[in-house]
């Protein structure tokens, strides 16, 4: 169908908290990353088919070595004041990202970038420390949504005024957002509802409440234990996405016993990968392989033996690690995602069987970040995924990055990212990347249950276009300026 | 009058003594708790670099009893800083949070205490009677039930099966005090159900025991008939009971509501207070923390004058 | 006017009844008053309630008919009952003080009764109780009813209920012990205003006591009770002349027991020094200064307020003087009883009014006598057992019996001398008894105190004995002290204070102890009024 | 066995309803059919013959679930409502007892702790010392203990006073004494009155606790967050929920009905 304009879209959302701001360097969780892309753009989008396309830019090259990055922006881009957008305000928009003041969330992925220069008032130019064949891709994130420049080379972090489809009317954190279109977007065939309301309704029940009763139209993560009651009511419709997102149980190779490479295999063996996703994700996902890559990716390995539940495999590891028993404690919460902690109860039931004992430690939701994923040696915790392999890789299991969850060091995975992140040929590209698969799987210290998939539910007035991006939840939180009302 | 003042003075005295020892605990629980305001807001996407950062920018480097003297100073001249993890002003984050709660706490209270003392006198007056033993347990299953499950039920009943009332008590500046009442009776219902049974059963045993009394029987002996000797001889005499069971059932209605802010995603102090302490903003916690503790003591020393007021022995000192 | 025929109650569960009251009789004509006497628990406040058609919770009427003036109270509806109550018979209540409603003014409760018996209305109703007021010779008459009852002092509440019971100009008055709680002084007077107020109005009267002497004043008809039955009813002036039941004259002859007089020299035991003592700023005590001599029994005497528990709870170690000193034995005692030693402690007991709050409801009596038998003796096992058995003896209760009961399944006597057992166990050389014995009738009073007597002979106790009731003292001191304000005004041995007092203070006590003869009262009324001006000036 | 015969119906009910949780709960692993964590088949199985109260979220048996959840649930309960108790009664006992500087210090800090919202206080303190099973019943307790010394305290206030106090205190007798044997069996109707609904308010605690993410470890079965668990399935209309929330409520009204007979008979005896 074609998209129409018109109606209120009316959002219920789990994440959003009183402490959000609209400074782009302070944005952690979907409210912020959805209300980023209504009302603020970026120089690239991710198309539905996964690819990088230019949005406030017009167009991007790179030198040969993939070094030196030039974007050319559009003309017709206009903020809601009405003033164009120039290339001194990408550079202040970037800018307010780096450097040592910066708290951003993107600061680590900037750092490769070591020059950025205006060329008149349409082109920017970067400069990076080696080449990168996938540095559009980042230009995607939610953080690098473009402010105006103050003048002097600085953004104001609180500005309402952006360059996207909708302006804020009223904004109370942590509790709604309410937001009316621009007329005079820029934009062809975007912002099709007049107006966009998004709520924050933390509590799971609260959210399909709300949906069942028409308070809202379109809520993300539905409760899965019941979604099979949604999934009976014939005026709302369940929206599924083979993402990214996967599940991870990171060990720390470091840490006895778990420096033995035979007891991660055993404990890969020992869980029950397709009852989490029957049973936890009730379906909707599907079984990971103890590597980060998910099969919508590119350089996806095909070829892998896929790791199943196999106690006896899992004794024979076990046997091979000179142990007939073993007993670990696994930390978990449901604020790793939802549903850890029965995914963590199903694996130390499956474990049972072949003699290993997994204690189940629940932690508070509250803190779960800062005092458990990094810091116990078994725990829980989720990936939301990365457009390429690369800034998968480098994100999470390169040797020296700040979030290396299982303080894994491969000299031979090091090696190739850095080898396969400058190779311009795609098959050597695609052979390098599935070795690294290969690597993550045998000896990495990450058991990766399951892949799960973006659930969201809405009623059936909601319409999409038939293919989204998929790498994020709801169009990779693009859906409101995608979306429209059928 | 002035036995009445001195007391009132110095209960407040005393209560501010209380707010400051509460505050400085706060302060070293949230000092305590793992974790700090730099690494909650990053989560799981902090780095050491940003984490440096953000703690210069907060003040997060400086030692503990420096921040919380900075603190302390500002709040005595009535600056009660800004929310570390938004920059915005605390006392307008506090701002429309206080009066949502308030609002909820008004609306339940006003229903729940007529009707819960109303219940008490008349079970204390039919005692034993099936009336009695009906109320006594219904009082008491509803305040096993946990609260979140009575506002399921009431959700399950009153929005999804009767379509009645919404789920999400959603107000804002524009909402009219109609539409404000509306929305928010489910929320409403499910504290009355919860603060209600404790207040009856009160009522009851207080006027059940003044019944005792000498006087009591010296009514009845009067020709005074039953109705009245409850009313007019012992509900005045059971008021001291009963009004401090009120007050920690208003206190709770302003300072417990967190679940039910949970469930009906209602924007009340509750939630912000679980949000400020998940992200360890210390003047956010301070500031709705002193609050529910002032809320608390207000309440009581409310109630410790009142049942002075009530009984004349004390209001008219000796 | 009021005919009560074989009128039983019962209390209790009905398969296992216990009978208040047994076939119960009663007559009382217009105007007469009929005085109801007997000891504690003999069913007279369940009489005097039935009288009214009323039983309290849990009394139930098993048979028999109230027949007021021509209705069966017994049988009538509650609403006719209520239209009785209150405007027709009304009732007097014991302790005035915890009768009034202490959320109301007097006025209020006064006005209560007449308003919605639709008597009178509000105005004329307090116009009334200003009247009455004045009748009853309540101070201020005309303010005072706008007091709360915390306000007033026992005695005018007494004498304020009484008017309010006066509101509707009932037929019947049941005054209910209305005089017990108030101390001699002050019982005079109300007693003549009460009589004064009947006599005005004609109004008949129950009148509800185990003061003989008390009852003698107030009856034209008294009735003798025991355990819910009637023993005896006769006009006042022949049952006291001559009663005709064993049990009425066993009644006349408690007020005979006299203690032997000691002889021999005494040597001092304890001695207080200049001591006074302090509840804050209030001088409780003030300046005492006297001794005690060994196997004497000392009686401190004063009205109500006057200092005496302030004194036992000093020399007992409860409260530390705040100048002066005590002495025990010649040796300074420390004033806070964690300082004192172990044989001090066990030297000195006392033994309190309140039988009720003195022994822990929640002991069993061999658990209250063990524990100091175990503390202050060395004996151990069997001896100590024995100890306790023979506590049990010495106090006349038969340790098979009582010893596993748990205090509350006592009676009030019983608790007492639980209470001296308990004092006995260490075997002491001091006993302080503070108002022993007022809490009981006086059967079963004088019973303790012929127990006292002879343990004094038997142990060579020294006693120190507060009361406020001269007839004990007159039974058992050998020396008298008399405290007023904290003061000790006059002190020396019974005979002489007794037969001539030097102080107007003692005097007026003296006047104050009820007597059996017709004309007390009102000799006792004049001689007060006498008295309380000769003290004014000093 | 007199005692039983007196007792009013609603007595002998509660002490039926408490006798069989407790045997249940004792005896759980002889009287449940499955275990407790053991995965029996598909979730959210109907009633059956095999299944008598169905299955859960994860396909456990929900029969065997609530009768282990008994052992847990009262056993957890009871433990934290009895050092709350045994606490606070001591220090409020001892407080009366003292009276002077110390009442003041213990109520003033008492003060303290009240004036900070229990959940509130909870989360940080649990936040602080690790959410294991000892944390949170010496959390819950200490935060239960604050209205306990308050209730013991006056109720204490009034023992202290009496002359009986007095003469054990003119006996030489020591504080341990004074607070065991004195005082504490005059205000033990007063406490078990109390207890009576504290108790339930511990284990609706620790299902709030759990609501909010912390309480009781999984796999535990415990009535409570049984009822956290299932409790989005009421709004569907699916009575699962409501066992565990009617077990709890049952409880409830069974202590509440052997605490108001208790009073009763306490109070029978005082007069
Ligand atoms: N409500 C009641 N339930 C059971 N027994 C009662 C009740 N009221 C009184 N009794 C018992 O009835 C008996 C008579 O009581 P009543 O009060 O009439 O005695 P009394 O002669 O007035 O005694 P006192 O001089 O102590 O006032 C006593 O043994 C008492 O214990
Ligand atoms: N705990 C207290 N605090 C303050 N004042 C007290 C206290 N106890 C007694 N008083 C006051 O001290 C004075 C003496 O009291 P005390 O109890 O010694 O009198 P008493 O002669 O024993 O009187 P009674 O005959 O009524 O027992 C009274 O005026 C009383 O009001
Ligand atoms: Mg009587
Ligand atoms: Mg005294």
């Amino acid at each position: 169908a074609e998209p129409q304009k018109g109606g209120t879209l009316r959002v219920g959302f789990t994440q959003g908290s009183t402490s959000d701001s609209l400074d782009p360097a302070t944005y952690s969780n979907d409210f912020m990353f959805a209300t980023s892309y209504a009302v603020f753009s970026t120089l690239v989008e991710i198309a539905p088919d996964g690819s990088a396309k230019p949005d406030l830019a017009e167009s991007y090259e790179a030198t040969p070595d993939a070094a030196t990055w030039t974007f050319r922006l559009r003309d017709d881009a206009t903020f809601s004041d009405g003033k164009t957008v120039t290339a001194n305000d990408v550079v202040a928009s970037v800018r307010h990202h780096m450097g040592d003041q910066s708290k951003s969330g993107v600061k680590p992925l900037l750092a490769q970038i070591t020059d950025i220069k205006a060329d008149g008032d349409k082109v920017v130019v970067f400069t990076l420390q080696s080449g990168n064949a996938d540095f559009p891709f980042i230009f995607n994130d939610y953080h690098l949504t473009i402010r105006q420049d103050q003048g002097d080379g600085t953004i104001d972090p609180d500005t309402r005024i952006g360059t996207g489809g909708y302006v804020i009317e009223a904004f109370e954190p942590g509790v709604r957002i309410e937001l009316a279109r621009r007329d005079d977007y820029w934009k062809e065939g975007a912002a099709h509802f007049d107006k966009v309301l998004i709520l924050k309704v933390g509590d799971a029940a609260a959210r399909m409440n709300a949906l069942m009763t028409g308070e809202v139209d379109l809520i993300d993560r539905p409760d899965l234990k019941t979604i099979h009651m949604l999934e009976r009511n014939r005026d709302l419709r369940i929206h599924t996405q083979n993402g990214t997102l996967h599940y991870t149980m990171p060990m720390h190779v470091t840490t006895a016993p778990f420096d033995d490479v035979n007891v991660r295999l055993a404990l890969k063996h020992a869980i029950d990968r397709e009852a989490i996703v029957q049973k936890v994700l009730k379906g909707y996902g599907t079984v990971g392989n103890d590597h980060p890559i998910a099969s919508s990716m590119p350089f996806y390995n095909a070829d892998l033996e896929q790791h199943a539940y196999d106690p006896d495999k899992a004794k024979h590891y076990l046997g091979k690690a000179g142990l007939d028993s073993l007993e670990v404690t696994l930390h978990t919460a449901d604020a790793a995602f939802n549903g850890a902690v029965d995914a963590s109860v199903l694996f130390s039931e499956a474990a049972k069987a072949a003699g290993i004992s997994v204690n189940v430690a629940r932690e508070p939701d509250d803190g779960y970040w800062s005092n458990v994923w990094l810091q116990k040696p078994f725990c829980t915790s989720y990936w939301g995924g990365r457009p390429t392999p690369d800034l998968m890789f480098s994100a999470g299991y390169a040797a020296d990055a700040d979030w290396n969850a299982t303080k894994w060091q491969n000299e031979r995975f090091n090696e190739l990212l850095l080898d396969a992140r400058a190779e311009l040929d795609e098959s050597l590209r695609a052979e390098m990347y599935g070795e690294m698969q290969m690597l993550c799987q045998t000896d990495g210290g990450a058991l990766i249950p399951a892949f799960g998939q973006y659930v969201s539910a809405m009623n059936t007035r909601v319409a999409m276009p038939e293919k989204v991006s998929e790498m994020w939840d709801l169009d990779s939180q693009r859906f409101i300026e995608r979306w429209w009302f059928a | 009058m002035t036995r009445l003042q001195k007391l009132i003075l110095s209960r407040l005295a005393l209560g501010i003594l209380t707010l400051f020892v509460v505050s400085a605990l706060m302060f070293v629980g949230i000092e305590l708790l793992p974790g700090d305001l730099a690494q909650q807001i990053l989560g799981q996407s902090a780095t050491p670099d940003t984490l440096r950062a953000f703690r210069a920018e907060l003040g997060l480097d400086q030692p503990p009893h420096t921040r919380y003297l900075d603190w302390l100073s500002g709040v005595v001249q009535g600056d009660f800083g800004q929310s570390l993890a938004s920059g915005r002003k605390v006392s307008d984050l506090l701002g429309t949070r206080l009066a949502n709660t308030m609002f909820l706490a008004a609306y339940a209270a006003v229903i729940a205490v007529p009707v819960a003392v109303t219940l008490g006198l008349l079970a204390a007056l039919w005692r034993n009677s099936i009336f009695d033993r009906a109320a006594n347990i219904g009082a008491l299953s509803a305040i096993s039930m946990p609260e979140f499950f009575v506002a399921y039920l009431l959700i399950m009943l009153f929005s999804i099966k009767f379509g009645w009332f919404p789920t999400l008590a959603r107000l804002d500046t524009a909402t009219g005090l109609g539409d404000a009442l509306y929305v928010t009776f489910l929320p409403a219902l499910t504290l009355i159900m919860v603060v209600i049974a404790h207040m009856m059963r009160m009522t009851r045993a207080a006027i059940i025991n003044v019944l005792a009394s000498p006087y009591i029987e010296m009514a009845r002996l009067k020709g005074v008939p039953r109705w009245r000797v409850v009313l007019k001889h012992a509900l005045p005499n059971a008021l001291a009971p009963i009004i401090n069971v009120i007050a920690l059932n208003l206190a709770y209605l302003i300072v417990g509501v967190v679940v039910v802010e949970v469930v009906f995603s209602y924007p009340g102090l509750g939630q912000l207070l679980v949000d400020a302490v998940a992200s360890r903003d210390f003047p956010v916690v301070q500031a709705v923390g002193l609050f529910f503790a002032g809320t608390y003591i207000l309440l009581n020393v409310a109630a410790d004058i009142l049942s002075i007021l009530s009984n004349p022995r004390l209001r008219h000192g000796r | 006017m009021l005919t009560i025929r074989d009128l039983s109650l019962e209390a209790g569960p009905r398969t296992d009844p216990k009978r208040i009251l047994d076939r119960f009789d009663l007559d009382l004509d217009r105007g007469e008053v009929l005085g109801l006497v007997g000891e504690s628990g003999a069913g007279k406040s369940s009489a005097g309630l039935a009288a009214m058609g009323f039983t309290r919770d849990g009394v139930r009427i098993a048979g028999g008919r109230i027949e007021f003036d021509g209705t069966d109270l017994a049988r009538a509806s509650q609403s006719a009952l209520r239209r009785l109550h209150g405007r027709r018979i009304a009732y007097v209540a014991q302790s005035a003080a915890a009768s009034f409603n202490p959320a109301h003014r007097l006025i209020d409760q006064f006005a209560e009764g007449p308003v919605l018996h639709g008597t009178a209305d509000t105005a004329t109703a307090h116009e009334d109780a200003r009247a009455l007021y004045r009748q009853m010779q309540l101070p201020n008459p005309d303010e005072i009813g706008f007091r709360y009852p915390h306000e007033v002092s026992g005695g005018q509440l007494q004498r304020a209920m009484t008017a309010m019971a006066m509101a509707c100009r009932p037929d019947l008055i049941i005054f209910d012990e209305p005089t017990t709680a108030l101390d001699v002084t002050t019982q005079i007077e109300v007693l003549g205003a009460m009589r004064d107020i009947t006599e005005r109005y004609g109004t008949a009267a129950i009148y509800i006591t185990h003061d003989l002497a008390v009852v003698s004043q107030m009856a034209d008809r008294i009735t003798v009770m025991r355990h819910g039955r009637e023993i005896e009813t006769a006009p006042t002036p022949r049952i006291l002349e001559s009663p005709q039941e064993d049990y009425t004259r066993s009644l006349w002859a408690v007020r005979s027991i006299r203690k032997p007089d000691a002889t021999g020299a005494a040597e001092p035991i304890l001695t207080l020094e200049a001591t006074s003592a302090h509840y804050r700023s209030f001088r409780a005590l003030d300046g005492i200064d006297f001794t005690l001599a060994r196997g004497r029994t000392t009686a401190v005497v004063g009205e109500s307020g006057s200092g005496k528990s302030t004194l036992a709870k000093v020399i007992a170690g409860l409260m530390a003087p705040s100048e002066g000193r005590v002495l025990w034995n010649g040796a300074p005692l420390a004033g806070d009883h964690g300082k004192r030693t172990r044989a001090q402690l066990r030297d000195i007991q006392m033994i309190y009014q309140m039988a009720d709050t003195a022994l822990n409801p929640r002991h069993t009596v061999r658990e209250t006598l063990d524990r100091p038998v175990s503390l202050f003796t060395n004996l151990k096992g069997k001896a100590r057992r024995a100890r306790v058995r023979e506590l049990m003896e010495l106090i006349e209760l038969d340790p098979d019996e009582f010893l596993d009961r748990r205090i509350p399944e006592l009676s009030g006597g019983q608790k007492q001398r639980i209470g001296i057992a308990r004092a006995l166990a260490a075997e002491p050389k001091f006993i302080i008894c503070d108002e022993i014995t007022s809490a009981l009738d006086q059967i079963v009073a004088e019973g303790i105190l012929k127990l006292l007597i002879r343990l004094q002979q038997e142990l060579g106790l020294t006693y120190m004995f507060i009361t406020h009731d001269l007839a004990t003292v007159e039974a058992i001191a050998d020396e008298v002290m008399v405290m007023k304000n904290g003061k000790i005004v006059e002190s020396g041995p019974r005979a002489r204070i007794f037969e001539a007092p030097q102080e107007p203070y003692t005097k007026r006590l003296l006047a104050s102890v009820p007597q059996m003869d017709a004309g007390w009262l009102d000799r006792a009324r004049r001689d007060a009024a006498e008295a309380k001006s000769a003290e004014a000036p000093a | 066995m007199t005692l039983l015969r007196t007792a009013p119906p609603t007595a002998i009910f509660g002490m039926l309803v408490l006798a069989a949780t407790l045997l249940t709960g004792i005896f759980a692993p002889l009287v449940a059919p499955y275990g407790e964590t053991e995965i029996v088949g598909a979730e959210y199985l109907p009633w059956s013959a095999e299944y008598p109260l169905g299955t859960d979220n994860l396909g456990r048996d929900m029969l065997s679930r609530m009768i282990y959840g008994a052992r847990n649930t009262v056993g957890l309960a009871l433990l934290t409502t009895g050092i709350a108790f045994g606490l606070g009664a001591a220090l409020g006992m001892f407080a009366a007892l003292k009276g002077g500087w110390v009442d003041q210090i213990l109520s003033r800090a008492i003060d303290v702790v009240m004036a900070v919202p229990p959940l509130i206080l909870a989360l940080m303190l649990l936040a602080i010392i690790g959410p294991s099973i000892p944390n949170m019943v010496g959390v819950i307790a200490v935060i239960y203990l604050a209205p306990v010394y308050r209730l013991s305290r006056a109720a204490a206030m009034n023992v202290v006073s009496l002359d009986f106090v007095d003469a054990a205190k003119l006996r030489g007798e020591g504080t341990l004494w004074l607070l065991r044997r004195e005082i504490l069996p005059n205000i033990s109707s007063t406490l078990v009155a109390e207890a009576g609904l504290r108790f339930c308010f511990v284990f609706l605690f620790i299902a709030a606790l759990s609501f909010l993410g912390i309480g009781i470890q999984p796999p535990t079965a415990d009535w409570g967050s049984m009822v956290k668990e299932n409790a989005t399935l009421i709004t569907f209309g699916d009575v699962t929920p409501l066992i565990p929330a009617g077990a709890i409520a049952l409880l409830t009204v069974s202590i509440n009905f052997i605490a108001d007979w208790m009073l009763h008979r306490a109070s029978g005896l005082k007069s």
